[in-house]
């Protein structure tokens, strides 16, 4: 039950994105399509799960001094991983991410969980923290994602519905922040 | 005795005559002129466009009040009427009607409603229109249609590029400004008067000028914010004119030419996203002045005022800050 | 596997440098500051997001500390846990107050309190206030034009169309006062919310003598002081040609809602009475 | 001449905030307030050139000898949390005024990615020491711009009724996107 | 179990540990990836190699590059069977909308167009990117051109009195395409005109720094390692 | 170029219907209500109980402090009662109702009309006189005249500034007094220069009383060191700041008063109640009050006594028009609307102003367009639109670096705001919450 709720709070109640608005470089940087946020989202859920888990393990073992920078090692090793691997299997999708990828390290959201939450829980919870969280991240990004390419090129997951050029502004860094800020907009009425 | 129920209120229980639905439809009336010429030179198209964008606007206008702001209604007041006409005058002639619903959508929805509406938006909405369109749909938003007299024909296909264009064109193939302008197909006089390729309403600098002056005449506008960026960009570019006169264009070319007229008496002077003292008014101008020869001179773009009033807009907050009325009395006495 | 040999080396070797710089630095250049805003910043996610609205935990921790009370202050990424044990850290349990709720003390709606000037300006009790008593003639009760709502961040109070004075909704209202420091009348009060949110109370803080008063308004108090007579437990004063009920002493008895010949005093969430049906619709108004 | 350039591109055509994404929550989360908004551009501007400089020294004269450029995030990460925390233990103590400045804004730059970003792109970019150094405070200055421009339209905001949905981070979304239309006029400068 | 106390000591060995057990971590998932990492490079190239030159995928590839107007050309002799079917040629421009765009070129051995694509390039999403073959067909019309038959021997868009038809509203991104096809083109005939040369008088060429290199030998032999 | 103040300023349609109009005296009323509180400061303390017979011009109540002004009686009869009952502030106030018997005067009260010229008085007995009399200035403002005539220790004075400006529409009362009493006046003014030791008095009126210029240059010309400064016709050139910038071109410091830059302004009434007083010991219990507007019958001035009912003003001047929607005590700018024609005339009613039904709604309001006309009409110097934007969003404490307190509300920005912003209600209210703060703060 416990653990239910700490899956689904990610996704609309806790969203990263929509309520708490943090991360929003990658949030706005690689939406242009929706394959490329689900591609953000999932990398930065593996980051999340595999550091929540890390840490929780780990925790009693860190003195307390040396916490964040042992958890920034953590979490910057997982993303060092995804990092490689992306470039290795996935090299279109990791091309299109680009420096967006080692920045995950900053994303607020990943040491926030390990700090707020891995490192005073069980590593199962944590686990189901992060998995929660960072698929609320990828449903933010694909939703963004997907707003931006559906008005932006006519097409969604790459399939193009309209066979001419779509508003060009929502691929460009206006209609990212014109989509985030209706998302949120929209996010809020539907909370409340 | 019966009497009828007193009203009470605040000082003061005199009133200024003036009221925001008179200088919107103010405005309106000083736009006609730009408007007839355009007619003459576009024809019917001109109409089409102008009645496409306000019918547009008006309806936003009031549809995002009815469902997003459920004040009470102020469609009347007469500024989305105001945006479309300027919406309007801000794109070419043939343009699809489409677009132009795009472009009232952005301008009402994005560039005002978003604020809660008249007064409250810090960009100017019909621009926010205007630079969404030319950025999402240049190909439309670039074609100019060639001007002819009278012609009724509702769509023309024969199109042409605007002077600033022609020169930006020529000056970066490497082309000499002399022999530009040699083989350009427009006297100033053609600019003065509007006979010259371009959005609708910035054709003729004459009949801007004309409104602008209604407009200064009947006290809608002061004389600082056309004034300041109108002589920026004339003593800008003489300077550069005087650098080398091949690689620059003259001072009364980039007057002439393009949106300057419009956007210096017209769009910069919106009161909603302008300074409020006069000390502000001509740095914003000022500002504008220079962000518009920079991008004309060295920029992408042809054409720099859509842009330097919006980034200009931006800054207006931090002007009004620093451009405070002198106080009566400064010194505190303790 | 020198790449890995390398990796080790050169990384272990960044990770113990820093870590060494680092505690001497820290040793040399050691600031003293107050211990707790250490506690507080070990309670606190380390996100350093500024998602508080703080620069930084740390800035967030120092607010805190300073703070008289931790209304306001919230960690986005933390969550009200976290927001629990900040305020165990720093000893700021919530006092243990008997709970109480917002109350509005007049009831002369608009078929009891009739206009007699047509107020015109900005819809604000405040400027309304200064300008004058107000559209009837009780200069003591509610402008109705929503001063309270307009600052209740929990959505607790609303002005009833009909009427047109303030409800308060007791789901909602966490007590927190700003309604009362916000109307300028002094209408609205906290009081004890009661046994079953019990609650009776004069709804009237008019000033005036009975007959100026019963002019204005059909239920204003009149301050006949038959209610004080009526009370056993000498919980009803008149002060000033109005009577007010001091809600320590109110044993919730009823009598004196019976007495007052113009309904001004209500009583909230109680059974209907068996007898005497026809009473019942003064605590509609209140409802 | 090519510093000029670097340095416009960076504040105007490729405005780090507006056109590249960097440096999101801080542009969003510090600039309720002009005053905030110029200490907090002052503090990037500092932490970002010193970030800059060190990684890229950690790049060219460890990590390229010893072939794992791989480690790049890592290494920058840890570098540029403990520079910041250092930066802070040392200001706090010589210099409590400039401390009082920038020092509150310095724990929330480690995880702003504009730095990370930018001390990522001058090696992606092949700039050499100069350059970089050049790059970051253009990029910095950049930042401020945005920062400094947003704060006073937000401040002139706040006064303003606006729409219930929207009040807060939606319109200032919207104001970023009009501000990044707006930018976008700079196109081709350099 | 309680908290490790933050001594020095312990602080220092935690950081150490940790750092410790992410550089080897990380050392072995690197080991794992670097092969499929440069695989699939090698394959981005192929892939790009045989779009212009078509039949690449089944030769080998001889490369070499040279430095021209600020930046580098690499040429990609493909041999099949022993003969040459075409060269592919990594080219530049820099006055893209964007800056630098990247365009591989294939060019027979009379130094005709086969086919051209882009690699790299930062023009705009639905303008300059047109000139990109997965977005648009536009580049067709390069097909079969032949550089040495134009006026000035200069490929040109028909603004400035050339051939090519530009993208609407993307003359720029268009003239910067020209511009990179154009370098290559230079290159390759100049290298073809120096190896004529080269093979009269052996030993000169200082510019040409040649590497030959077979890709499929390459991948074998990371693979076994 | 005629003398104005520099910056700002409206101009107002004038509609003086009353002037010319002479100074017409009404029968007296049954029953008049004297407040205690008519003058800014401390309310009077009330002498008479319930029942005592009074007299024209005896003392009811009693000065409460220093600022703060002696009541007297305007009519002879009984004390009907002590109790509160609505008065122009808009609230009920503690009033003296006195039942009206015949109409006997105090006997120390010079009752003759002749012209006391002979100011052999000194400055002391003058202050002492002022204060006894219940002088408070009529300008508006109501502060007590005494006040005013004790020149702080370490302050000179050098100018006294009569202020004959009424730059208000629709009044008329200064005006008319200047035609009917000027010599008068001008003693009243040698009396107040005497009492503060000024070495002139600059009395200024505006253009648009090119008769009372006339006759008070003529008449000024008798008496040394009295000059009459026309004006441009600017509103609110009446302000006492605005009046000294454009006679003298000094800056009274914000915060600061005329007294810092040499300086006491009166009113041209206030100069002929200190005549009055000094020189026929007559109290101020009653005042010019010009009855006027748009539908008003008969435009009027009169010269009433406190206490009596409003109506009884109204009536005189022909009754209330059929379409009367608003009535305000004082001028049309910065007048006050009262909500009962039923209130007393006080010390401060200057006009009676009566406004039809389709004029008494204020115009439409819009959110603010940021037109910058208010900016620009302030004479303060101040931003009214950004004043009251904070003031809405409740940032008091900011108010005090935009100067919120310097603002005199003149109302000149509310009435040149096309978009009809309530912009003075919400600045007074800014003021109102900054006082409070800076007071809680001091203590
Ligand atoms: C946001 C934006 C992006 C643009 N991107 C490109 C581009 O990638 N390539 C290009 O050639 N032109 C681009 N342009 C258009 C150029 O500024 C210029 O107008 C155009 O290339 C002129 O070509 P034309 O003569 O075909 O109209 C862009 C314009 C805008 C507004
Ligand atoms: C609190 C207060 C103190 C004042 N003190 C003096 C004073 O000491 N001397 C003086 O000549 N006037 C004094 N004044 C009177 C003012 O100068 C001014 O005449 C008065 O407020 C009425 O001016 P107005 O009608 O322009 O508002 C004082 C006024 C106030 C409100
Ligand atoms: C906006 C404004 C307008 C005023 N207009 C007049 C005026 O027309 N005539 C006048 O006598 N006083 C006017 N006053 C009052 C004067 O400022 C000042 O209080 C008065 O002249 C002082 O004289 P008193 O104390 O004799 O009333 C005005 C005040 C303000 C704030
Ligand atoms: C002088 C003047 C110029 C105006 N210019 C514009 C304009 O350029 N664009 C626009 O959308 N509205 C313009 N308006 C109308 C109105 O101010 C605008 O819709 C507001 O910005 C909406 O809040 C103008 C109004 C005036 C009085
Ligand atoms: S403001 Fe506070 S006390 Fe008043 S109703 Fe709302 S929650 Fe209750
Ligand atoms: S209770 Fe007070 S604040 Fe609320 S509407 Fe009534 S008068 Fe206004
Ligand atoms: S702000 Fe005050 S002083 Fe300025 S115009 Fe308005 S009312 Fe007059
Ligand atoms: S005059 Fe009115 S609309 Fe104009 S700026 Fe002032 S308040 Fe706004
Ligand atoms: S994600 Fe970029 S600063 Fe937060």
């Amino acid at each position: 039950m416990n653990n239910l709720k700490n899956f689904t709070k990610g996704f609309i109640k806790e969203n990263p994105v929509f309520i708490l608005l943090l991360g929003l470089c990658p949030t706005l940087g690689v939406t242009t399509s929706a394959i490329n946020g689900l591609g953000m989202g999932l990398a930065t859920t593996f980051v999340l799960v595999g550091s929540n888990v890390v840490v929780a393990l780990v925790k009693k073992l860190i003195p307390d001094k040396v916490r964040i920078p042992s958890f920034i090692v953590i979490i910057a090793s997982f993303v060092t991983i995804i990092d490689l691997v992306m470039a290795g299997y996935v090299p279109a999708l990791y091309e299109s991410l680009g420096l967006f990828i080692p920045l995950i390290v900053v994303n607020c959201i990943v040491l926030g969980r390990a700090e707020a939450f891995a490192s005073k829980n069980t590593v199962f919870s944590s686990l189901i923290d992060g998995l929660g969280m960072g698929l609320g991240f990828a449903f933010a990004l694909t939703l963004l994602g997907a707003v931006r390419e559906i008005l932006g090129s006519y097409s969604i997951f790459g399939y193009k519905f309209i066979n001419t050029d779509g508003i060009l502004v929502f691929v460009l860094a206006p209609g990212a922040f014109f989509g985030l800020a209706y998302l949120i907009a929209l996010m809020k009425k539907i909370n409340k | 005795m019966a009497i009828n129920k007193l009203t009470v209120s605040m000082s003061p229980h005199d009133y200024g005559k003036d009221s925001v639905k008179k200088i919107m439809y103010g405005v309106v009336i000083a736009m006609i002129p730009a408007l007839l010429v355009s007619v003459y030179y576009f024809g019917l198209d001109a109409i089409r466009v102008n009645l496409i964008a306000i019918a547009a606007c008006v309806f936003f206008e009031w549809l995002f009040q009815k469902v997003f702001i459920k004040g009470k209604l102020t469609v009347v007041d007469g500024s989305a009427v105001v945006t479309g006409m300027l919406l309007a005058f801000n794109v070419p002639s043939n343009l699809p009607w489409w677009i132009i619903v795009i472009g009232a959508l952005v301008s009402i929805g994005i560039g005002k409603m978003s604020f809660g509406g008249l007064g409250n938006n810090p960009f100017n909405p019909a621009l926010v229109g205007r630079v969404f369109l030319l950025i999402s749909f240049p190909v439309q938003m670039t074609s100019w249609p060639k001007v002819s007299v009278l012609n009724f024909a509702l769509t023309d296909a024969q199109t042409g590029a605007t002077p600033l264009a022609i020169v930006k064109e020529g000056l970066s193939n490497g082309e000499s400004y002399s022999s530009i302008m040699n083989s350009m197909p427009h006297s100033y006089v053609d600019m003065m008067v509007g006979q010259i390729g371009g959005s609708l309403g910035e054709i003729s600098a004459a009949a801007l000028i004309l409104g602008g002056l209604y407009m200064l005449f009947r006290k809608i506008i002061t004389w600082h914010i056309p004034v300041s960026i109108i002589g920026t960009v004339a003593i800008f570019t003489a300077i550069l004119y005087g650098i080398n006169p091949e690689t620059y264009a003259d001072p009364m070319f980039h007057l002439l030419t393009g949106g300057l007229m419009l956007g210096a008496i017209f769009m910069a002077t919106d009161m909603v996203t302008s300074p409020m003292t006069p000390k502000g008014m001509l740095v914003y101008g000022f500002g504008i002045g220079v962000i518009t020869v920079l991008i004309r001179v060295w920029g992408a773009y042809p054409e720099g005022v859509s842009f330097a009033i919006l980034i200009m807009n931006a800054v207006v907050p931090l002007i009004n800050n620093w451009a405070k009325p002198k106080r009566f009395g400064e010194t505190i006495k303790k | 596997m020198d790449i890995i040999l390398n990796t080790l080396i050169t990384l272990s070797a960044l990770g113990v440098v820093l870590a060494v710089i680092l505690f001497f630095v820290a040793q040399k250049f050691k600031v003293v500051e107050d211990p707790r805003i250490d506690d507080v910043e070990g309670c606190l996610p380390g996100a350093n997001c500024g998602g508080c609205g703080y620069p930084g935990c740390r800035g967030f921790a120092e607010a805190c500390v300073k703070a008289d009370t931790l209304d306001g202050m919230f960690c986005p990424p933390g969550g009200n846990d976290v927001m629990k044990s900040v305020a165990g850290a720093l000893g700021m349990e919530a006092s243990e107050k008997e709970p109480q709720i917002a109350v509005v003390r007049c009831n002369g709606s608009h078929e009891k309190r009739r206009k007699t000037t047509v107020y015109d300006g900005p819809s604000s009790c405040a400027v309304s206030h200064s300008l004058y008593g107000g559209d009837t003639d009780c200069a003591y009760g509610c402008l109705g034009l929503g001063d309270c709502v307009e600052v209740c961040t929990f959505d607790a109070i609303y002005i009833d169309e009909e009427s047109g004075l303030p409800i308060v909704d007791e789901e909602n209202c966490t007590a927190c006062g700003a309604c009362v420091k916000a109307c300028p009348k002094s209408i609205i009060e906290l009081r004890n919310k009661g046994k079953k949110s019990r609650r009776i109370y004069v709804s009237c803080v008019n000033h005036d003598k009975g007959a100026p008063a019963k002019r204005a308004c059909d239920s204003a108090c009149i301050a006949c002081n038959k209610c004080v007579k009526a009370c056993p437990f000498d919980a009803i004063v008149v002060d000033d040609f109005c009577a007010y009920i001091d809600f320590e002493k109110c044993k919730l008895c009823r009598k004196c809602v019976e007495e007052c010949p113009t309904g001004a005093i209500l009583e909230l969430n109680f059974p209907p009475r068996k007898a005497k049906v026809e009473k019942e619709e003064t605590s509609e108004v209140a409802n | 001449m090519e510093y000029i350039l670097i340095i416009i591109s960076a504040i105007f055509v490729n405005n780090i905030v507006l056109a590249q994404f960097l440096g999101i929550c801080p542009f969003l989360g510090v600039s309720g307030k002009v005053k905030t908004a110029v200490g907090m551009g002052g503090a990037v501007l500092f932490v970002m050139t010193l970030a800059t400089i060190v990684t890229w020294l950690i790049m060219t004269y460890v990590l390229v000898p010893f072939e794992i450029q791989y480690m790049q995030t890592i290494a920058y990460i840890l570098v540029i949390a403990s520079l910041v925390q250092m930066v802070e233990i040392i200001l706090k103590k010589i210099s409590p005024s400039l401390y009082q400045a920038l020092g509150v804004f310095l724990p929330l730059i480690t995880t702003n990615c504009a730095i990370l970003g930018v001390a990522i792109l001058v090696i992606q970019k092949d700039m050499d020491l100069g350059q970089s150094v050049v790059y970051a405070v253009g990029n910095a200055l950049g930042f401020m711009l945005a920062l400094v421009i947003f704060a006073g339209l937000r401040e002139h905001l706040d006064k303003l009724p606006i729409p219930k949905g929207m009040k807060g981070v939606p319109a200032a979304l919207v104001m970023a996107g009009i501000l990044a239309l707006a930018f976008m006029g700079f196109a081709g400068l350099v | 179990m309680a908290k490790k106390e933050s001594t020095f000591f312990n602080m220092t060995l935690t950081l150490f540990v940790i750092t410790a057990v992410a550089a080897v971590a990380l050392g072995y998932v690197y080991n794992i990836t670097k092969d499929p990492i440069q695989k699939a490079k090698d394959e981005k190239l192929k892939t790009a190699i045989n779009i212009v030159v078509p039949g690449a995928d089944k030769g080998t590839i001889e490369e070499s590059k040279l430095s021209v107007d600020g930046g580098e050309l690499v040429m990609y002799k493909v041999i099949v069977d022993g003969n040459c079917i075409g060269t592919a040629v990594k080219t530049f421009s820099n006055n893209g909308f964007g800056g630098l765009i990247t365009v591989m070129v294939g060019f027979d051995s009379e130094g005709k167009i086969i086919d051209s694509n882009v690699l790299e390039h930062k023009e705009t999403p639905g303008l300059g990117d047109k000139t990109s073959k997965s977005v648009a067909p536009w580049n067709e019309q390069f097909k079969g051109l032949d550089i040495s038959q134009m006026k000035d021997q200069m490929l040109k868009v028909t603004k400035d009195g050339g051939v090519v038809n530009a993208i609407t509203a993307a003359t720029i991104s268009s003239r910067a395409y020209c511009d990179a096809i154009q370098r290559g083109w230079k290159a390759y005939m100049d290298n073809i005109s120096k190896a004529v040369a080269e093979d009269k008088q052996p030993d000169t060429d200082e510019t040409v720094n040649e590497t030959e290199t077979d890709v499929e030998q390459i991948m074998e032999e990371t693979n076994n390692e | 170029m005629l003398k104005t103040f520099p910056k700002g300023g409206v101009h107002p349609k004038e509609n003086k219907f009353s002037a010319g109009k002479p100074i017409e005296t009404i029968e007296l009323p049954k029953q008049v209500s004297i407040p205690i509180a008519q003058h800014i400061g401390a309310p009077a303390q009330p002498v008479v109980n319930k029942g005592d017979v009074v007299k024209v011009g005896q003392l009811i109540a009693k000065s409460g402090g220093f600022v703060s002004a002696n009541i007297h009686s305007s009519v002879s009869g009984k004390v009907s009662k002590i109790d509160k009952i609505l008065d122009t502030s808009g609230y009920k106030q503690t009033c003296i109702v006195i039942d009206v018997e015949g109409d006997e005067w105090l006997e120390t009260i010079d009752k003759s009309k002749d012209l006391v010229a002979n100011t052999d008085v000194s400055a002391d007995e003058i202050r002492t006189k002022v204060l006894d009399c219940g002088i408070v200035g009529l300008g508006g403002a109501t502060f007590p005249t005494h006040v005013k005539l004790s020149v702080p220790p370490g302050k000179t004075c050098e100018h006294l500034v009569i202020n004959a400006v009424e730059c208000e529409p629709y009044l008329t009362a200064d005006h008319q007094i200047m035609m009917e009493k000027a010599d008068e006046i001008m003693v009243g003014c040698k009396l107040i220069q005497k009492a503060i030791g000024a070495k002139k008095v600059l009395i200024g009126i505006e253009n648009n009383k090119p008769d009372a210029i006339k006759h008070m240059s003529g008449i000024a010309k008798k008496y040394e060191n009295i000059e009459v400064h026309a004006l441009k016709v600017m509103y609110p050139q009446g302000g006492e700041k605005q009046l000294i910038k454009a006679v003298l071109n000094r800056e009274v410091p914000s915060g600061g008063l005329p007294i810092d830059v040499g300086c006491v302004v009166q009113n041209v009434g206030t100069a002929f109640a200190v005549y009055e007083a000094v020189q026929k010991n007559k109290p101020l219990f009653e005042r010019v009050v010009t009855v006027t507007g748009k539908s008003v019958a008969k435009p009027c001035n009169i010269l009433a006594r406190i206490g009596t009912p409003v109506n009884e003003l109204i009536e005189f001047a022909g009754g209330l028009p059929e379409d009367t929607g608003k009535v305000v005590n004082g001028g049309p700018m910065m007048g006050k609307a009262v909500s009962t024609i039923t209130v007393p005339v006080t010390k401060g009613t200057s006009g009676v102003l009566i406004f039809p039904q389709e004029s008494a709604a204020r115009p439409e309001n819009h959110n603010c367009i940021r037109c910058g006309r208010c900016v620009s009409v302030c004479p303060m110097g101040l931003e009214p639109y950004q004043i009251k934007n904070m003031a809405v969003v409740k940032m008091f404490e900011e108010l005090e670096k935009e100067r919120v307190l310097d603002c005199i509300e003149c109302g000149s920005c509310a009435y040149t705001c096309p978009a009809g912003v309530p912009l003075l209600d919400y600045i007074r209210q800014g003021k109102a919450n900054l006082n409070k703060i800076l007071r809680s703060k001091k203590s």
